[in-house]
Protein backbone atom coordinates (compact mmCIF):
# COMPACT_ATOMS: atom_id res chain seq x y z
CA UNK A 1 0.00 0.00 0.00
CA UNK A 2 1.24 3.39 -1.40
CA UNK A 3 1.14 6.65 1.13
CA UNK A 4 -2.25 7.42 -0.89
CA UNK A 5 -3.53 4.29 0.36
CA UNK A 6 -3.43 2.61 -2.88
CA UNK A 7 -3.64 -0.83 -2.03
CA UNK A 8 -4.98 -4.04 -4.17
CA UNK A 9 -6.46 -6.56 -2.48
CA UNK A 10 -7.50 -9.95 -2.77
CA UNK A 11 -10.45 -12.73 -1.83
CA UNK A 12 -11.28 -16.22 -2.28
CA UNK A 13 -14.69 -16.92 -3.84
CA UNK A 14 -16.98 -18.82 -1.59
CA UNK A 15 -20.61 -19.75 -0.89
CA UNK A 16 -20.53 -16.94 1.72
CA UNK A 17 -21.03 -14.46 -0.70
CA UNK A 18 -22.11 -12.12 2.08
CA UNK A 19 -19.01 -11.69 3.00
CA UNK A 20 -17.10 -11.46 -0.07
CA UNK A 21 -19.63 -7.89 -0.50
CA UNK A 22 -18.58 -7.14 2.59
CA UNK A 23 -15.25 -7.36 2.04
CA UNK A 24 -15.65 -5.49 -1.55
CA UNK A 25 -18.16 -2.75 -0.55
CA UNK A 26 -15.30 -1.66 2.53
CA UNK A 27 -12.34 -1.84 -0.12
CA UNK A 28 -14.50 0.39 -2.67
CA UNK A 29 -15.91 2.93 0.27
CA UNK A 30 -12.29 3.32 1.21
CA UNK A 31 -11.03 3.82 -2.27
CA UNK A 32 -13.92 6.82 -2.38
CA UNK A 33 -16.87 5.16 -3.84
CA UNK A 34 -20.49 6.16 -2.46
CA UNK A 35 -24.05 5.73 -2.38
CA UNK A 36 -25.97 3.91 -5.63
CA UNK A 37 -22.44 3.87 -7.32
CA UNK A 38 -20.99 1.58 -4.47
CA UNK A 39 -23.63 -0.24 -3.82
CA UNK A 40 -24.00 -1.31 -7.74
CA UNK A 41 -20.71 -2.39 -8.05
CA UNK A 42 -21.09 -4.51 -4.91
CA UNK A 43 -23.64 -5.95 -6.67
CA UNK A 44 -22.25 -6.38 -10.01
CA UNK A 45 -19.54 -8.46 -8.31
CA UNK A 46 -22.02 -10.67 -6.35
CA UNK A 47 -23.45 -11.57 -10.21
CA UNK A 48 -20.14 -12.44 -11.32
CA UNK A 49 -19.11 -14.24 -8.12
CA UNK A 50 -22.64 -16.51 -7.80
CA UNK A 51 -22.01 -17.16 -11.68
CA UNK A 52 -18.60 -18.42 -10.25
CA UNK A 53 -20.58 -21.32 -7.88
CA UNK A 54 -23.52 -21.99 -10.71
CA UNK A 55 -21.12 -22.02 -13.70
CA UNK A 56 -17.07 -22.59 -12.80
CA UNK A 57 -17.37 -25.40 -9.83
CA UNK A 58 -16.74 -22.51 -7.25
CA UNK A 59 -13.46 -22.34 -7.77
CA UNK A 60 -11.99 -18.74 -7.92
CA UNK A 61 -11.27 -15.46 -6.71
CA UNK A 62 -11.83 -11.82 -6.03
CA UNK A 63 -9.12 -9.11 -6.98
CA UNK A 64 -9.22 -5.52 -6.59
CA UNK A 65 -7.60 -1.80 -6.85
CA UNK A 66 -7.95 1.64 -7.49
CA UNK A 67 -6.46 4.51 -8.40
CA UNK A 68 -7.72 8.45 -8.27
CA UNK A 69 -10.46 7.79 -10.76
CA UNK A 70 -11.86 4.55 -10.53
CA UNK A 71 -11.83 1.13 -8.46
CA UNK A 72 -11.76 -1.92 -10.72
CA UNK A 73 -12.74 -5.31 -9.03
CA UNK A 74 -11.71 -8.25 -11.35
CA UNK A 75 -14.03 -11.94 -10.98
CA UNK A 76 -11.87 -15.02 -11.68
CA UNK A 77 -12.63 -18.50 -11.67
CA UNK A 78 -10.33 -21.30 -13.22
CA UNK A 79 -12.54 -23.54 -15.34
CA UNK A 80 -11.89 -20.52 -18.02
CA UNK A 81 -15.26 -21.45 -20.27
CA UNK A 82 -16.73 -17.54 -19.80
CA UNK A 83 -16.49 -16.13 -23.36
CA UNK A 84 -17.43 -12.47 -24.25
CA UNK A 85 -20.04 -13.69 -26.15
CA UNK A 86 -21.81 -14.96 -23.10
CA UNK A 87 -22.30 -11.08 -22.11
CA UNK A 88 -24.10 -10.33 -25.89
CA UNK A 89 -27.21 -11.79 -24.72
CA UNK A 90 -29.64 -8.75 -23.44
CA UNK A 91 -31.79 -8.51 -20.89
CA UNK A 92 -33.93 -12.10 -21.26
CA UNK A 93 -37.82 -10.30 -20.53
CA UNK A 94 -40.07 -11.11 -17.77
CA UNK A 95 -40.60 -15.02 -18.79
CA UNK A 96 -37.73 -16.40 -18.48
CA UNK A 97 -36.40 -16.85 -15.21
CA UNK A 98 -32.56 -16.72 -15.06
CA UNK A 99 -29.70 -15.37 -17.56
CA UNK A 100 -30.01 -11.73 -15.76
CA UNK A 101 -26.25 -11.45 -14.01
CA UNK A 102 -24.31 -10.51 -17.19
CA UNK A 103 -27.03 -8.12 -18.49
CA UNK A 104 -27.21 -6.28 -14.94
CA UNK A 105 -23.87 -6.43 -14.82
CA UNK A 106 -23.21 -4.07 -17.52
CA UNK A 107 -26.20 -1.77 -16.55
CA UNK A 108 -24.56 -0.92 -13.11
CA UNK A 109 -20.89 -0.68 -14.10
CA UNK A 110 -18.86 1.91 -15.89
CA UNK A 111 -17.10 -1.02 -17.76
CA UNK A 112 -17.65 -4.43 -18.10
CA UNK A 113 -15.01 -6.79 -19.34
CA UNK A 114 -14.75 -10.31 -19.97
CA UNK A 115 -11.00 -12.12 -20.30
CA UNK A 116 -9.26 -15.57 -20.19
CA UNK A 117 -5.95 -16.72 -20.16
CA UNK A 118 -4.26 -20.25 -19.05
CA UNK A 119 -5.52 -19.93 -15.76
CA UNK A 120 -9.39 -19.36 -16.31
CA UNK A 121 -11.48 -16.70 -17.12
CA UNK A 122 -12.43 -13.25 -15.54
CA UNK A 123 -15.13 -10.41 -15.44
CA UNK A 124 -13.52 -7.14 -15.14
CA UNK A 125 -15.85 -4.48 -13.39
CA UNK A 126 -14.78 -1.03 -13.19
CA UNK A 127 -16.66 2.42 -11.72
CA UNK A 128 -15.38 5.67 -11.94
CA UNK A 129 -15.16 7.22 -8.45
CA UNK A 130 -16.67 10.65 -9.58
CA UNK A 131 -19.09 9.34 -12.01
CA UNK A 132 -23.34 9.52 -12.31
CA UNK A 133 -25.44 6.45 -11.47
CA UNK A 134 -25.60 4.47 -14.86
CA UNK A 135 -29.04 4.38 -15.42
CA UNK B 1 -26.15 -11.57 7.72
CA UNK B 2 -28.78 -14.32 7.52
CA UNK B 3 -32.11 -14.80 5.81
CA UNK B 4 -35.01 -15.22 7.25
CA UNK B 5 -38.73 -15.89 6.04
CA UNK B 6 -41.91 -15.47 8.02
CA UNK B 7 -45.32 -16.77 6.81
CA UNK B 8 -48.64 -14.72 7.66
CA UNK B 9 -51.97 -15.53 7.18
CA UNK B 10 -51.41 -18.92 7.06
CA UNK B 11 -52.88 -22.00 8.71
CA UNK B 12 -53.09 -21.78 12.77
CA UNK B 13 -55.96 -24.05 12.54
CA UNK B 14 -54.36 -26.14 10.19
CA UNK B 15 -56.72 -24.42 7.14
CA UNK B 16 -55.18 -24.24 3.79
CA UNK B 17 -55.86 -20.34 2.60
CA UNK B 18 -55.65 -18.76 -0.80
CA UNK B 19 -53.85 -15.54 0.59
CA UNK B 20 -50.45 -15.89 2.30
CA UNK B 21 -48.37 -13.51 3.12
CA UNK B 22 -44.28 -13.89 3.29
CA UNK B 23 -42.49 -11.62 5.33
CA UNK B 24 -38.84 -11.22 4.15
CA UNK B 25 -36.00 -10.15 5.92
CA UNK B 26 -32.16 -9.89 5.40
CA UNK B 27 -29.65 -10.66 2.45
CA UNK B 28 -31.81 -12.48 -0.66
CA UNK B 29 -29.05 -13.92 -2.74
CA UNK B 30 -27.25 -17.33 -4.23
CA UNK B 31 -27.18 -18.83 -0.40
CA UNK B 32 -30.34 -17.88 1.09
CA UNK B 33 -32.99 -18.50 -2.12
CA UNK B 34 -32.87 -21.86 -1.16
CA UNK B 35 -34.88 -20.74 2.21
CA UNK B 36 -37.30 -19.09 0.12
CA UNK B 37 -37.90 -21.68 -2.48
CA UNK B 38 -38.97 -24.01 0.50
CA UNK B 39 -41.63 -21.96 1.78
CA UNK B 40 -42.98 -21.18 -1.71
CA UNK B 41 -43.00 -24.85 -2.34
CA UNK B 42 -44.63 -25.34 1.02
CA UNK B 43 -47.37 -22.19 0.15
CA UNK B 44 -47.87 -24.26 -3.41
CA UNK B 45 -48.58 -27.51 -1.62
CA UNK B 46 -50.91 -25.57 0.97
CA UNK B 47 -52.95 -24.26 -2.28
CA UNK B 48 -51.90 -20.87 -2.07
CA UNK B 49 -53.21 -18.77 -4.58
CA UNK B 50 -52.03 -15.19 -4.06
CA UNK B 51 -49.19 -14.24 -2.21
CA UNK B 52 -48.02 -11.68 -0.78
CA UNK B 53 -44.15 -10.58 -0.80
CA UNK B 54 -43.58 -8.46 1.85
CA UNK B 55 -39.99 -7.14 1.44
CA UNK B 56 -39.77 -4.13 3.81
CA UNK B 57 -37.19 -5.75 5.72
CA UNK B 58 -34.95 -7.38 2.65
CA UNK B 59 -31.72 -5.71 2.72
CA UNK B 60 -30.03 -6.90 -0.19
CA UNK B 61 -31.38 -9.19 -3.79
CA UNK B 62 -29.41 -10.18 -6.58
CA UNK B 63 -30.80 -11.61 -10.21
CA UNK B 64 -31.24 -14.87 -7.76
CA UNK B 65 -33.69 -13.64 -5.67
CA UNK B 66 -35.43 -11.74 -8.88
CA UNK B 67 -35.39 -15.43 -10.88
CA UNK B 68 -36.92 -17.26 -7.70
CA UNK B 69 -39.87 -13.78 -7.76
CA UNK B 70 -40.29 -14.58 -11.20
CA UNK B 71 -40.75 -18.39 -10.65
CA UNK B 72 -43.03 -17.92 -8.32
CA UNK B 73 -45.47 -15.45 -11.15
CA UNK B 74 -45.30 -18.13 -12.87
CA UNK B 75 -46.58 -21.09 -10.44
CA UNK B 76 -49.11 -19.02 -9.40
CA UNK B 77 -50.20 -17.75 -13.16
CA UNK B 78 -50.79 -21.32 -13.38
CA UNK B 79 -53.42 -21.41 -11.47
CA UNK B 80 -54.89 -17.81 -11.95
CA UNK B 81 -53.16 -16.69 -9.31
CA UNK B 82 -50.95 -13.83 -8.18
CA UNK B 83 -47.62 -12.02 -6.91
CA UNK B 84 -47.71 -8.62 -5.22
CA UNK B 85 -44.29 -7.12 -3.48
CA UNK B 86 -45.11 -4.64 0.09
CA UNK B 87 -42.24 -2.44 0.83
CA UNK B 88 -39.71 -2.08 -2.11
CA UNK B 89 -36.91 0.14 -0.71
CA UNK B 90 -35.07 2.32 -3.26
CA UNK B 91 -32.15 -0.71 -3.58
CA UNK B 92 -34.28 -3.52 -4.17
CA UNK B 93 -36.38 -1.13 -7.00
CA UNK B 94 -33.52 -0.10 -8.82
CA UNK B 95 -32.42 -3.26 -9.13
CA UNK B 96 -35.81 -4.65 -10.91
CA UNK B 97 -35.85 -2.17 -12.41
CA UNK B 98 -32.28 -2.40 -14.38
CA UNK B 99 -33.26 -6.04 -14.47
CA UNK B 100 -36.64 -5.15 -16.50
CA UNK B 101 -38.77 -6.78 -13.86
CA UNK B 102 -40.47 -3.80 -12.68
CA UNK B 103 -43.59 -3.63 -14.07
CA UNK B 104 -44.30 -7.77 -13.56
CA UNK B 105 -45.13 -7.29 -10.09
CA UNK B 106 -48.50 -5.22 -8.58
CA UNK B 107 -46.13 -3.34 -5.76
CA UNK B 108 -47.61 -1.92 -2.47
CA UNK B 109 -45.99 0.51 0.34
CA UNK B 110 -47.14 -2.24 2.85
CA UNK B 111 -48.10 -5.72 3.07
CA UNK B 112 -51.77 -4.22 4.60
CA UNK B 113 -52.18 -2.61 1.63
CA UNK B 114 -51.64 -5.15 -0.73
CA UNK B 115 -53.97 -7.13 1.52
CA UNK B 116 -56.97 -5.05 1.37
CA UNK B 117 -56.03 -4.44 -2.60
CA UNK B 118 -56.76 -8.21 -2.51
CA UNK B 119 -59.50 -8.22 -0.66
CA UNK B 120 -61.23 -5.64 -2.66
CA UNK B 121 -60.80 -7.17 -6.09
CA UNK C 1 -29.94 -11.74 11.81
CA UNK C 2 -27.03 -9.60 12.80
CA UNK C 3 -26.05 -5.74 12.23
CA UNK C 4 -23.16 -4.06 10.09
CA UNK C 5 -22.18 -0.61 10.28
CA UNK C 6 -20.40 0.52 6.90
CA UNK C 7 -18.65 3.88 6.30
CA UNK C 8 -18.86 5.68 3.75
CA UNK C 9 -16.74 8.92 2.84
CA UNK C 10 -14.03 8.38 4.92
CA UNK C 11 -10.59 8.87 5.13
CA UNK C 12 -8.91 6.43 2.46
CA UNK C 13 -6.31 9.04 2.59
CA UNK C 14 -6.34 8.93 6.47
CA UNK C 15 -8.01 12.25 6.14
CA UNK C 16 -10.58 13.56 8.69
CA UNK C 17 -13.55 14.61 6.47
CA UNK C 18 -16.60 16.54 7.71
CA UNK C 19 -19.37 14.71 6.10
CA UNK C 20 -19.62 10.97 6.71
CA UNK C 21 -21.92 8.23 5.51
CA UNK C 22 -23.06 5.88 7.91
CA UNK C 23 -25.04 2.72 6.38
CA UNK C 24 -26.62 0.54 9.04
CA UNK C 25 -27.74 -3.44 7.77
CA UNK C 26 -29.88 -5.59 9.68
CA UNK C 27 -31.65 -5.27 13.00
CA UNK C 28 -30.57 -2.47 15.40
CA UNK C 29 -31.54 -3.17 19.39
CA UNK C 30 -30.23 -3.71 22.25
CA UNK C 31 -27.50 -6.18 21.42
CA UNK C 32 -26.66 -4.13 18.21
CA UNK C 33 -26.68 -0.41 19.25
CA UNK C 34 -23.26 -1.03 20.68
CA UNK C 35 -21.53 -1.20 17.54
CA UNK C 36 -23.60 1.85 16.10
CA UNK C 37 -22.14 3.58 19.05
CA UNK C 38 -18.39 2.66 18.19
CA UNK C 39 -18.67 3.71 14.83
CA UNK C 40 -20.58 7.12 16.15
CA UNK C 41 -17.75 8.00 18.41
CA UNK C 42 -15.07 7.26 15.96
CA UNK C 43 -17.14 10.27 13.47
CA UNK C 44 -16.75 12.39 16.12
CA UNK C 45 -13.06 11.74 16.56
CA UNK C 46 -12.49 12.18 13.44
CA UNK C 47 -13.80 15.77 13.43
CA UNK C 48 -17.18 14.68 11.48
CA UNK C 49 -19.60 17.26 11.83
CA UNK C 50 -22.50 16.02 9.25
CA UNK C 51 -23.49 12.65 9.63
CA UNK C 52 -26.06 10.82 6.74
CA UNK C 53 -27.05 7.93 8.41
CA UNK C 54 -28.35 5.50 5.35
CA UNK C 55 -31.45 3.16 7.03
CA UNK C 56 -32.27 1.85 4.00
CA UNK C 57 -31.31 -1.76 4.72
CA UNK C 58 -32.21 -1.28 8.39
CA UNK C 59 -34.54 -4.62 8.98
CA UNK C 60 -36.11 -3.72 12.57
CA UNK C 61 -35.27 -0.53 14.91
CA UNK C 62 -36.17 -0.06 18.34
CA UNK C 63 -36.52 2.56 21.50
CA UNK C 64 -32.77 1.62 21.67
CA UNK C 65 -31.79 2.35 18.39
CA UNK C 66 -33.67 5.83 18.45
CA UNK C 67 -32.08 7.06 21.51
CA UNK C 68 -28.88 6.77 19.61
CA UNK C 69 -29.50 8.35 16.45
CA UNK C 70 -30.73 11.35 19.21
CA UNK C 71 -27.66 11.43 20.72
CA UNK C 72 -26.06 11.59 17.79
CA UNK C 73 -28.16 14.60 16.62
CA UNK C 74 -27.44 16.25 20.16
CA UNK C 75 -23.49 15.43 19.84
CA UNK C 76 -23.45 17.36 16.12
CA UNK C 77 -25.72 19.93 17.20
CA UNK C 78 -22.91 20.73 19.91
CA UNK C 79 -20.77 20.80 17.03
CA UNK C 80 -22.99 22.94 14.65
CA UNK C 81 -23.80 19.75 12.18
CA UNK C 82 -26.25 17.84 11.60
CA UNK C 83 -27.67 14.15 10.91
CA UNK C 84 -29.87 13.22 8.26
CA UNK C 85 -31.28 9.81 7.80
CA UNK C 86 -31.84 8.34 4.67
CA UNK C 87 -34.15 5.38 3.23
CA UNK C 88 -36.66 5.17 6.11
CA UNK C 89 -39.46 2.18 5.28
CA UNK C 90 -42.49 2.32 6.41
CA UNK C 91 -41.73 0.18 9.79
CA UNK C 92 -39.17 2.78 10.95
CA UNK C 93 -40.67 5.43 10.04
CA UNK C 94 -43.84 4.47 12.31
CA UNK C 95 -41.51 3.60 15.06
CA UNK C 96 -40.18 7.43 14.40
CA UNK C 97 -43.56 8.82 14.37
CA UNK C 98 -44.79 6.75 17.34
CA UNK C 99 -41.88 7.84 19.80
CA UNK C 100 -42.41 11.30 18.25
CA UNK C 101 -39.32 12.10 16.99
CA UNK C 102 -40.41 11.79 13.28
CA UNK C 103 -39.33 15.71 12.92
CA UNK C 104 -36.10 15.62 14.84
CA UNK C 105 -34.34 14.58 11.68
CA UNK C 106 -33.87 15.72 8.14
CA UNK C 107 -35.01 12.57 6.07
CA UNK C 108 -34.20 11.99 2.22
CA UNK C 109 -35.06 8.89 0.12
CA UNK C 110 -31.57 7.89 -0.54
CA UNK C 111 -28.41 8.84 0.95
CA UNK C 112 -27.13 10.19 -2.57
CA UNK C 113 -29.93 13.33 -2.36
CA UNK C 114 -28.99 13.47 1.50
CA UNK C 115 -25.30 13.99 0.25
CA UNK C 116 -26.84 16.41 -2.56
CA UNK C 117 -29.08 18.66 0.24
CA UNK C 118 -25.66 19.03 2.28
CA UNK C 119 -23.36 20.27 -0.94
CA UNK C 120 -26.41 22.69 -2.14
CA UNK C 121 -25.89 24.27 1.56
CA UNK D 1 -52.27 -27.45 22.28
CA UNK D 2 -56.37 -28.34 21.67
CA UNK D 3 -57.57 -28.99 18.33
CA UNK D 4 -58.35 -25.23 16.90
CA UNK D 5 -54.20 -24.78 17.83
CA UNK D 6 -55.02 -22.71 21.03
CA UNK D 7 -51.12 -23.25 22.06
CA UNK D 8 -49.96 -21.14 24.99
CA UNK D 9 -46.01 -21.01 24.57
CA UNK D 10 -43.07 -19.79 26.80
CA UNK D 11 -39.60 -18.81 26.11
CA UNK D 12 -36.84 -17.57 28.42
CA UNK D 13 -35.32 -13.70 28.06
CA UNK D 14 -31.96 -13.53 27.28
CA UNK D 15 -29.75 -10.70 25.17
CA UNK D 16 -30.34 -12.52 22.19
CA UNK D 17 -33.56 -10.24 21.79
CA UNK D 18 -33.66 -10.86 17.50
CA UNK D 19 -34.52 -14.66 18.48
CA UNK D 20 -37.30 -13.84 21.03
CA UNK D 21 -38.65 -11.63 18.75
CA UNK D 22 -38.38 -14.34 16.15
CA UNK D 23 -40.79 -16.57 18.58
CA UNK D 24 -42.95 -14.13 19.49
CA UNK D 25 -43.73 -12.76 15.75
CA UNK D 26 -44.05 -17.07 14.75
CA UNK D 27 -46.76 -17.29 17.51
CA UNK D 28 -48.91 -14.41 16.66
CA UNK D 29 -48.62 -15.05 13.21
CA UNK D 30 -49.95 -18.58 13.90
CA UNK D 31 -52.89 -17.24 16.07
CA UNK D 32 -53.73 -14.53 13.06
CA UNK D 33 -52.35 -11.65 13.53
CA UNK D 34 -50.42 -10.09 10.40
CA UNK D 35 -49.07 -7.09 8.81
CA UNK D 36 -48.78 -3.88 10.77
CA UNK D 37 -50.57 -4.97 13.94
CA UNK D 38 -48.16 -8.03 14.11
CA UNK D 39 -44.88 -5.87 13.62
CA UNK D 40 -46.20 -3.23 16.47
CA UNK D 41 -46.80 -6.32 18.75
CA UNK D 42 -43.34 -7.77 18.20
CA UNK D 43 -41.90 -4.57 19.08
CA UNK D 44 -43.45 -3.65 22.17
CA UNK D 45 -42.59 -7.35 23.56
CA UNK D 46 -39.15 -6.40 22.05
CA UNK D 47 -39.44 -2.93 24.64
CA UNK D 48 -40.47 -4.61 27.32
CA UNK D 49 -37.85 -7.62 27.54
CA UNK D 50 -34.96 -4.90 26.44
CA UNK D 51 -36.04 -3.26 29.91
CA UNK D 52 -35.67 -6.34 32.09
CA UNK D 53 -32.13 -6.54 30.58
CA UNK D 54 -31.57 -2.84 31.35
CA UNK D 55 -33.63 -2.49 35.00
CA UNK D 56 -34.04 -5.73 35.87
CA UNK D 57 -30.78 -7.79 35.79
CA UNK D 58 -32.31 -9.61 32.72
CA UNK D 59 -33.86 -12.40 34.45
CA UNK D 60 -37.20 -13.13 33.30
CA UNK D 61 -38.95 -14.91 30.67
CA UNK D 62 -41.92 -14.15 28.14
CA UNK D 63 -45.65 -16.23 27.93
CA UNK D 64 -47.57 -15.77 25.50
CA UNK D 65 -51.22 -17.06 25.01
CA UNK D 66 -54.49 -16.60 22.37
CA UNK D 67 -58.38 -17.05 21.53
CA UNK D 68 -60.44 -16.37 18.59
CA UNK D 69 -60.07 -12.61 19.56
CA UNK D 70 -56.14 -11.96 21.20
CA UNK D 71 -53.19 -12.42 21.48
CA UNK D 72 -51.43 -12.15 24.53
CA UNK D 73 -47.57 -11.56 25.03
CA UNK D 74 -46.30 -11.25 29.01
CA UNK D 75 -42.99 -10.24 29.86
CA UNK D 76 -41.92 -10.97 33.20
CA UNK D 77 -38.92 -9.73 35.49
CA UNK D 78 -37.72 -11.25 38.70
CA UNK D 79 -36.72 -8.45 39.83
CA UNK D 80 -40.59 -6.97 40.80
CA UNK D 81 -39.66 -3.12 40.86
CA UNK D 82 -42.08 -2.27 37.84
CA UNK D 83 -44.84 -0.45 38.75
CA UNK D 84 -47.93 1.02 37.10
CA UNK D 85 -46.71 4.63 37.47
CA UNK D 86 -43.66 4.04 35.49
CA UNK D 87 -46.07 4.22 32.07
CA UNK D 88 -47.47 7.06 33.06
CA UNK D 89 -44.73 9.37 32.14
CA UNK D 90 -46.04 10.11 28.68
CA UNK D 91 -43.49 11.00 25.36
CA UNK D 92 -40.05 12.49 26.45
CA UNK D 93 -39.78 14.71 23.66
CA UNK D 94 -36.97 14.34 21.00
CA UNK D 95 -33.94 15.96 23.54
CA UNK D 96 -34.27 13.19 26.39
CA UNK D 97 -32.43 10.39 24.77
CA UNK D 98 -34.23 7.22 27.00
CA UNK D 99 -37.68 6.75 28.43
CA UNK D 100 -39.53 5.43 25.46
CA UNK D 101 -40.34 2.54 25.66
CA UNK D 102 -43.22 2.29 28.10
CA UNK D 103 -44.78 4.97 26.04
CA UNK D 104 -44.04 3.41 22.88
CA UNK D 105 -45.71 -0.40 24.27
CA UNK D 106 -49.09 2.27 24.89
CA UNK D 107 -48.86 3.17 21.32
CA UNK D 108 -48.44 0.32 19.81
CA UNK D 109 -50.68 -2.67 21.81
CA UNK D 110 -54.31 -2.54 22.47
CA UNK D 111 -53.64 -3.16 26.02
CA UNK D 112 -51.07 -2.62 28.22
CA UNK D 113 -50.91 -3.65 31.71
CA UNK D 114 -48.43 -3.69 34.74
CA UNK D 115 -48.55 -6.15 37.33
CA UNK D 116 -46.86 -7.58 40.22
CA UNK D 117 -46.82 -10.40 42.34
CA UNK D 118 -44.09 -12.18 44.68
CA UNK D 119 -42.75 -14.07 41.83
CA UNK D 120 -41.47 -10.33 40.29
CA UNK D 121 -43.38 -7.99 38.08
CA UNK D 122 -44.80 -7.84 33.91
CA UNK D 123 -46.22 -6.10 31.31
CA UNK D 124 -48.69 -7.69 29.82
CA UNK D 125 -49.29 -6.79 26.22
CA UNK D 126 -52.32 -7.33 24.18
CA UNK D 127 -53.37 -7.31 20.33
CA UNK D 128 -57.11 -7.94 18.90
CA UNK D 129 -56.83 -10.53 15.99
CA UNK D 130 -58.97 -8.38 13.94
CA UNK D 131 -58.70 -4.60 14.82
CA UNK D 132 -56.80 -1.81 13.13
CA UNK D 133 -53.53 0.01 13.78
CA UNK D 134 -53.69 2.05 17.10
CA UNK D 135 -52.17 5.00 15.64
N1 LIG E 1 -17.93 -18.05 -14.77
C1 LIG E 1 -18.62 -18.65 -15.76
N2 LIG E 1 -18.16 -19.79 -16.33
C2 LIG E 1 -18.84 -20.39 -17.31
N3 LIG E 1 -20.00 -19.91 -17.84
C3 LIG E 1 -20.51 -18.77 -17.33
C4 LIG E 1 -19.85 -18.09 -16.27
N4 LIG E 1 -20.60 -16.99 -15.99
C5 LIG E 1 -21.65 -17.00 -16.82
N5 LIG E 1 -21.60 -18.07 -17.64
C6 LIG E 1 -22.55 -18.39 -18.72
O1 LIG E 1 -23.27 -17.23 -19.10
C7 LIG E 1 -24.67 -17.46 -18.97
C8 LIG E 1 -25.36 -16.18 -18.58
O2 LIG E 1 -24.97 -15.81 -17.27
P1 LIG E 1 -25.87 -14.80 -16.45
O3 LIG E 1 -26.30 -13.70 -17.35
O4 LIG E 1 -25.12 -14.41 -15.24
O5 LIG E 1 -27.19 -15.59 -16.05
P2 LIG E 1 -27.44 -16.95 -15.24
O6 LIG E 1 -26.23 -17.21 -14.40
O7 LIG E 1 -28.67 -16.65 -14.45
O8 LIG E 1 -27.65 -18.00 -16.29
C9 LIG E 1 -24.79 -18.57 -17.97
O9 LIG E 1 -26.00 -19.28 -18.08
C10 LIG E 1 -23.57 -19.43 -18.30
O10 LIG E 1 -23.86 -20.25 -19.39
N1 LIG F 1 -38.61 -4.36 34.21
C1 LIG F 1 -38.35 -3.22 34.87
N2 LIG F 1 -37.88 -3.23 36.15
C2 LIG F 1 -37.65 -2.10 36.83
N3 LIG F 1 -37.82 -0.86 36.29
C3 LIG F 1 -38.28 -0.77 35.04
C4 LIG F 1 -38.56 -1.93 34.25
N4 LIG F 1 -39.02 -1.52 33.04
C5 LIG F 1 -39.02 -0.17 33.06
N5 LIG F 1 -38.58 0.29 34.26
C6 LIG F 1 -38.46 1.69 34.70
O1 LIG F 1 -39.29 2.50 33.88
C7 LIG F 1 -38.51 3.54 33.26
C8 LIG F 1 -39.07 3.86 31.89
O2 LIG F 1 -38.86 2.75 31.01
P1 LIG F 1 -38.92 2.95 29.44
O3 LIG F 1 -40.08 3.85 29.13
O4 LIG F 1 -38.96 1.62 28.82
O5 LIG F 1 -37.60 3.74 29.07
P2 LIG F 1 -36.07 3.42 29.28
O6 LIG F 1 -35.91 1.96 29.49
O7 LIG F 1 -35.44 3.91 28.02
O8 LIG F 1 -35.64 4.25 30.48
C9 LIG F 1 -37.10 2.99 33.24
O9 LIG F 1 -36.13 4.01 33.19
C10 LIG F 1 -37.05 2.24 34.57
O10 LIG F 1 -36.82 3.11 35.63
Amino acid sequence: MDRRGHASAQWPITDDLSTLRGQVRGYAALAGLSGVRLQDLVLAVNEAAANVLDHAHGEGHVQAWHDERSVTVEVHDRLGQLVPAHATAGDPGVTTLRGRGLWLMQQLCDEVRITRDAQGSAVLLRQEINGLPKA
Amino acid sequence: MNFTVQVEGGSADGHSSPVRTLVLTGELDHGSVPHLQKALDKAYADQCRHLIIDVTGLAFCDSTGISVFLGARRALAAREGSVALAGLNARVQRTFRLTGVADAFSTYPTADEARAALSAS
